[in-house]
């Protein structure tokens, strides 16, 4: 048997989106669609985003960034986790909480930066407390509907053998619902990076953020777009290294099955 | 060992309404193996279900061991007949059986014993470290089974779980639940759309009429204990309840038919 | 902690926007003006006056900068908000000032009257550029009832402008240089029409913090406005330091006045035109805020 | 009894507030926020920025749907699709919208476009990437019979493909209900005078905090009222599902 | 009309190499009834998803009038062993059934016609409006069928089409596939455990050896062309024939057991 697309294509493919995006945003400003000063050819913007990777003050930027989020993200996962789980196997439980959960759901981060702001000030906790709240919703309710999604013949087995709950749990309903949990995942890693970018910009604790709204402030329209291509570049790293885990973890399952046999 | 008192099932959706099961009374004594057969759709895997503590009944009860069934009871084991949905894809034919072992807390070296032991029963050995999914149906099913007899359960409820294997294999499985049968009382219930398998294994053979179910007869195998795939079935009494058991089923269909 | 005589600089955490505007703070910190007050001064970055004072209210900062509107909205609602200094000036310039209304250089729009009826873009509705740029139309005898303000932040709204998404822009440095290089006509000093010598901005505390501290902080960051008031050469260096404006902008912009001493008159003239024009609910007393 | 566990967990969350409320400028108590709630919203607001932001709220939706969907039906059905268009879907999905929204501005101007495309660009993702990953997981036998009756082309994805991955999809689109309110919020943070999400922002901006907390118990009101209607759609369109077995719940 | 040649198929995964199929070459004609036994985990089923097209041979290849199969050829319907699984929830058993013979663009009253004749065959018509996950194993069986049936393939393959109903049902069932087959001459591939039912329904029956998988007798059944339940299992020979399968099966088990 043949493996149809290993990861050495598989990249090419991806190598080959990428390019075709640059040449789109190469293309868009040179043929004047819109105007360079607003947004500067691609070739600009690398050229820029080149020069500033040469700084040390990017690249402490990225790292409070990056802290902020994989701090954020890690509480925001273990908390939804945790909450999905006994929310969706404790009888009741689902329909007490329901009406808060989607309450509390759509209320957006930013309107809490007062809150934020009031608690914590212009600090790491500040940036956690955004991050927290905007990550935890996406895992949530991804974990809710994996829950649900255990098959009954699979969960009459486990009763039958009288698993106890724990056991259910690990055994069942946490491999049941990983498929869901790791698309949660892959959103709550964005969305982690989005807040931890915009809590800095709002609030303006040190980061990548502070940087863009500095650079936005200064009108160095370049440095905007480049700061923006890394939060991009930063976006495909994550998700690359969510798929990687993907595959490890969700070997058995038939959408990673088919991907690896074809 | 095992009570169904008046047993009544009624599946309710919207739009349909099927009485699954009129009412079922019957009793299987410790130790005992019973087989169970009826047309197809009669209610034979609901009356497992309602055994097993799976599904709430609509009306009378089910009593095991003097307790009455609410939930699934210990040290009973189930071989579904969806056995394929009944196999957890992420783990290893080995872990899928051992799984229930670690949750009755066995020491590590009696899991391994018993579960190369059941695997071997069923012939599955080679295959411990595949998944469900890379064996063919017949393997599966296998599995289930091979997790049911390591289990050591008290009860065993089997629902057509030799459906999907060739007949040498099926009269091996026959023989292995034979003799763990004999060697350790397990009282068992057995579902079999098989006539000749009905009367070869059941000690008792209950015919299911078609829905809204009854027992149309609860048959006693008045063959010798000792069993054996070729002296059993060609003595003539072996033939005469295999007729007697066939037209039981043929009356239970014109039955349903009639209505 | 009030430290005694003696003790080591107090630390004090001020929260201000990272424009021209607040050049002099930058550059008394890298005076030393402040530690020769006894303070160790840490500027963190805000995004607008709404956080600067949500930040000092709740205790994260002990001084902070914000524009006159924010100060005084914040006052009317019940805030502990009092001014320390000035902040920013304008410089009463028609032509070099660093705040202007904008338009397109093939725009009907000849003048501040024009602008009457149309549709103007400000970075905050309700607060100090709509309330100027009234006054400008007022003053040029046009009705400025019929101006629809949309809210955009500076950076974005040249581009709008140049699409024709709005009529008029309303920006301040370095934004006025940047639109005025790429052909925008100015055709309003909205700042310096509005009052003499506006006082746009001011730095402020809180009740929490103790008077010897205020009185220090005072006297360090009016030292540091008359400083950099003097010294244009030396802000448009420091500029470089905490903005990423282009240094060939950093060289044309208009700088603003950095007076030490707040005008209390124009800030009682921004006060009224607001109340006039429905931002502020009722008259603010400007001495309670402005001691 | 619905009502009570309903209402029970919000009832405690009241009182913990009123417990809470009052030690701060920034935290008024439930009484001033419902006193500023009937004052503030039962006027002309509810027409003049409640009922439009709503509207750019479920246009942008409906429009993030039938993207979410559209693309990833076939990003989930192609590998080769999924392997070159990922990495730039990753890329736009990390940008934070509120820097986003300076681009879209430039491409789609001020007006109601650009904030309609600013809820698009937030709730696509889920949407898109709960499609991708339900479509991908779709049950190989049933694919298998497809393949044999020559179910084919736009049969196989009405018949076969949407509905087997709906429950996933379903997930999507009830994350992205909330998302698309976070979005209408941040959309009127530019370019806006008037709309729920201006209004919360220049309340918070005018330090009017009781009658921003009101404007945010709008949101989430909203937001209850929406997943409200969605869990019916869902009930319906997944019935097959939660009665199938195939899920528990 | 189906020829296959020198087929073979290895399954390849991380850690784990099947070799399923050694080397199969097979030919049936057209409306021919061929059955395949062979035991539990031999290659059947993988042997009928690469005559359906649906698996990527390892080598060989598979031709289907005349054509080089590549993908699933036209008119051919299948019957999968994972019947459960081949349904599709969200249809009603009508829907199930119909849905292929929208494909093929029947006129509606034709379709009509068609799935309540292969329902009312397989004995659901009164379950037209349930959905499969309301019906018993056996009835999910049946749907799955008619849906085969209702399809008027030119070529049919069946996985174990009958396991999970019982033994009248099942009669019923081979009758009726014995009648469609010779009204229609439909070229019919049927894997079965039952050996008695493989010779019954064949006119070859070709039993498969363990894995790696060749063809270990190709059987010709020269029993009347006219079937009868009764009589042709009555006779002489049938008995014959049957003992003979039986015997060539135990070999290829043993066979396997040796390696
Ligand atoms: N979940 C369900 N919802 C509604 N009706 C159901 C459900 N499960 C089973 N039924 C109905 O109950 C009846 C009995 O089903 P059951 O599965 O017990 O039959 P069975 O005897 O096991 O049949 P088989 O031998 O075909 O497996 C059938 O008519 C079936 O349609
Ligand atoms: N997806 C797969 N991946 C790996 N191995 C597989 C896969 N499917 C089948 N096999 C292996 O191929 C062999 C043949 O399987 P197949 O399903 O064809 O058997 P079968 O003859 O249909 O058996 P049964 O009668 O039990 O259904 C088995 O050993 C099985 O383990
Ligand atoms: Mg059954
Ligand atoms: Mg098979």
């Amino acid at each position: 048997m043949i493996r149809r697309d290993g990861l050495l294509p598989r990249l090419g493919y991806g190598a080959a989106g990428l390019g075709g995006l640059l040449l789109l945003m190469e293309a868009v400003p040179r043929l004047g669609l819109v105007d360079e000063r607003f947004l500067p050819p691609a070739s600009e913007i690398l050229a820029t985003l080149a020069a500033q990777l040469g700084t040390a003050e990017l690249w402490i930027a990225l790292g409070e960034t990056l802290r902020g989020w994989a701090i954020g993200l890690a509480l925001a996962f273990c908390a939804a986790v945790v909450a999905g789980v006994v929310i969706g196997i404790v009888p009741g439980l689902r329909a007490l909480t329901s009406s808060t959960v989607e309450f509390l759901r759509p209320i957006p981060s930013v309107a809490l930066v007062p809150l934020a702001t009031l608690l914590f000030g212009p600090s790491l906790g500040s940036t956690l407390l955004l991050v927290v709240y905007a990550s935890f919703w996406q895992v949530l309710i991804q974990v809710l509907y994996g829950v649900a999604a255990v098959d009954s013949v699979a969960f009459d087995t486990a009763r039958s053998y009288r698993l106890s709950a724990w056991s259910r749990v690990r055994h069942l309903v946490w491999p049941t619902a990983l498929p869901y949990v790791m698309t949660g995942l892959r959103l709550a890693a964005a969305v982690a990076f989005i807040l931890a970018v915009t809590a800095e910009l709002v609030i303006g604790s040190p980061g990548l953020g502070a940087e863009i709204q500095v650079a936005q402030s200064s009108g160095a329209v370049p440095s905007v777009y480049a700061l923006i291509v890394l939060a991009g570049l930063v976006g495909i790293a994550v998700n690359a290294a969510v798929r990687l885990l993907e595959r490890r973890v969700l070997a058995w399952h038939p959408a990673v099955r088919s991907e690896v046999a074809a | 060992m095992l009570e169904i008192h008046d047993l009544r099932k009624v599946y309710e959706s919207p739009g349909r309404r099927v009485e699954a099961i009129g009412s079922i009374t019957l009793s299987v004594g410790a130790g005992e193996l019973v087989c169970v057969v009826g047309p197809s759709g009669c209610g034979k895997t609901t009356l497992l279900r309602c055994v097993a503590g799976l599904l709430p009944v609509s009306g009378g009860e089910v009593r095991v061991d003097g307790r009455r069934v609410t939930g699934p009871p210990p040290s009973m084991a189930v071989v579904f007949q969806e056995y394929g949905r009944s196999l957890f894809p992420w783990m290893t034919v080995r872990q899928n059986v051992e799984l229930p072992l670690k949750e009755k807390r066995l020491p590590a070296d009696r899991r391994r014993d018993l579960v190369a032991g059941s695997l071997r029963a069923v012939g599955l050995s080679d295959a411990a470290d595949a998944h469900p999914w890379q064996l063919s149906g017949g393997m599966q099913q296998r599995v289930a089974i091979a997790r049911a007899v390591a289990y050591e359960p008290q009860v065993l409820l089997m629902d057509e779980p030799f459906a999907a294997v060739d007949a040498q294999t099926r009269a091996d499985l026959e023989d292995l639940i034979l003799r763990l049968w004999r060697s350790f009382e397990i009282t068992t219930l057995f579902v079999t759309h098989d006539i000749d398998e009905a009367v070869y294994l059941g000690r008792r053979v209950v015919v299911l009429s078609s829905s809204p179910t009854t027992v149309m007869e609860d048959l006693k195998i008045d063959l010798p204990a000792e069993r054996d795939q070729l002296t059993t079935r060609s003595l003539p009494r072996f033939g005469e309840l295999r007729g007697h058991v066939y037209r039981q089923i043929q009356r239970a269909r014109g039955h349903s038919e009639d209505r | 902690a009030t430290p005694g005589q003696g003790s080591g600089p107090t630390k004090v955490n001020a929260g201000v926007i990272a424009i021209v505007d607040t050049a002099p703070i930058h550059l008394g910190k890298a005076k030393g003006f402040f530690t020769e007050q006894r303070i160790d001064l840490t500027i963190t970055p805000v995004q607008g006056g709404a956080a600067a004072v949500s930040g000092a209210v709740s205790g994260q900062f002990q001084f902070a900068f914000a524009n006159t509107t924010s100060l005084l909205t914040a006052k009317q609602q019940g805030l502990d908000v009092k001014v320390v200094a000035n902040g920013v000036s304008s410089t009463g310039e028609q032509g070099k000032d660093f705040s202007a209304v904008l338009v397109k250089p093939d725009s009907p729009i000849k003048a501040a009257k024009d602008l009457a009826g149309r549709k103007i873009s400000v970075n905050q509705l309700k607060n100090i550029g709509d309330t100027t740029v009234r006054a400008s139309v007022r003053n040029a005898g046009g009705d400025p009832s019929g101006i629809e303000f949309v809210e955009l932040p500076f950076p974005d709204a040249p581009a709008a402008l140049q699409s024709g998404r709005v009529d008029a822009i309303w920006v301040v440095e370095p934004f006025v240089s940047q639109a005025i290089s790429q052909g925008a006509r100015p055709v309003a000093w909205n700042f310096a029409d509005a009052a003499p010598d506006l006082t746009v901005a001011m730095y402020f505390t809180t009740g929490r913090t103790d008077a010897d501290l205020t009185r220090r902080f005072t006297a360090a960051i009016r030292k540091s406005l008359e400083y950099a008031d003097a010294h244009p050469d030396e802000v448009r260096e420091v500029l470089k330091t905490y903005t990423k404006i282009a240094p060939e902008v950093i060289a044309k912009i208009y700088l603003p006045k950095w007076p030490a001493e707040v005008n209390k008159a124009s800030v009682q003239t921004i006060a009224d035109l607001a109340v006039a024009d429905g931002v502020l609910k009722e008259k603010v007393d400007v001495s309670a805020l402005v001691p | 009894m619905k009502a009570i566990r309903l209402l029970a967990l919000p009832a405690l969350l009241v009182l913990l507030w009123w417990a809470v409320s009052g030690s701060s400028f920034y935290l008024p108590s439930p009484a001033a926020v419902g006193r500023a709630f009937a004052e503030t919203w039962f006027s002309e607001r509810l027409v003049d920025d409640v009922l439009p932001s709503t509207g750019r709220l479920l246009a942008g939706y409906a429009l993030a749907g039938l993207l979410g969907v559209g693309l990833g039906v076939p990003i989930g059905l192609s590998r080769r699709l999924r392997a070159t268009l990922e990495p730039v879907l990753e890329f736009f999905r990390a940008v934070p919208p509120p820097v986003l929204v300076p681009l879209i501005m430039l491409l789609a101007g001020i007006d109601t476009p650009m904030k309609v495309l600013v809820i698009v660009s937030g709730c696509l993702w889920p949407i898109l990437l709960n499609t991708v990953e339900g479509v991908r997981a779709l049950d190989e036998v049933l694919a298998d019979t497809c393949r044999m009756y020559g179910v084919r082309g736009a049969s196989r994805v009405r018949r076969f493909v949407l509905r087997g991955a709906s429950p996933q999809i379903m997930t999507g689109l009830r994350q992205a209900l909330s998302i698309g309110i976070i979005l209408m919020v941040i959309s009127e943070m530019f370019a806006s005078s008037s709309g729920l999400g201006f209004t919360i922002v220049l309340f918070q901006r005018q330090f009017q905090i009781a009658e921003m907390w009101s404007g945010i118990l709008l949101l989430g009101l909203l937001g209850l009222g929406l997943s409200l209607l969605f869990r019916r759609v869902e009930r319906w369109v997944l019935a097959w599902y939660y009665g199938s077995g195939a899920a528990r719940a």
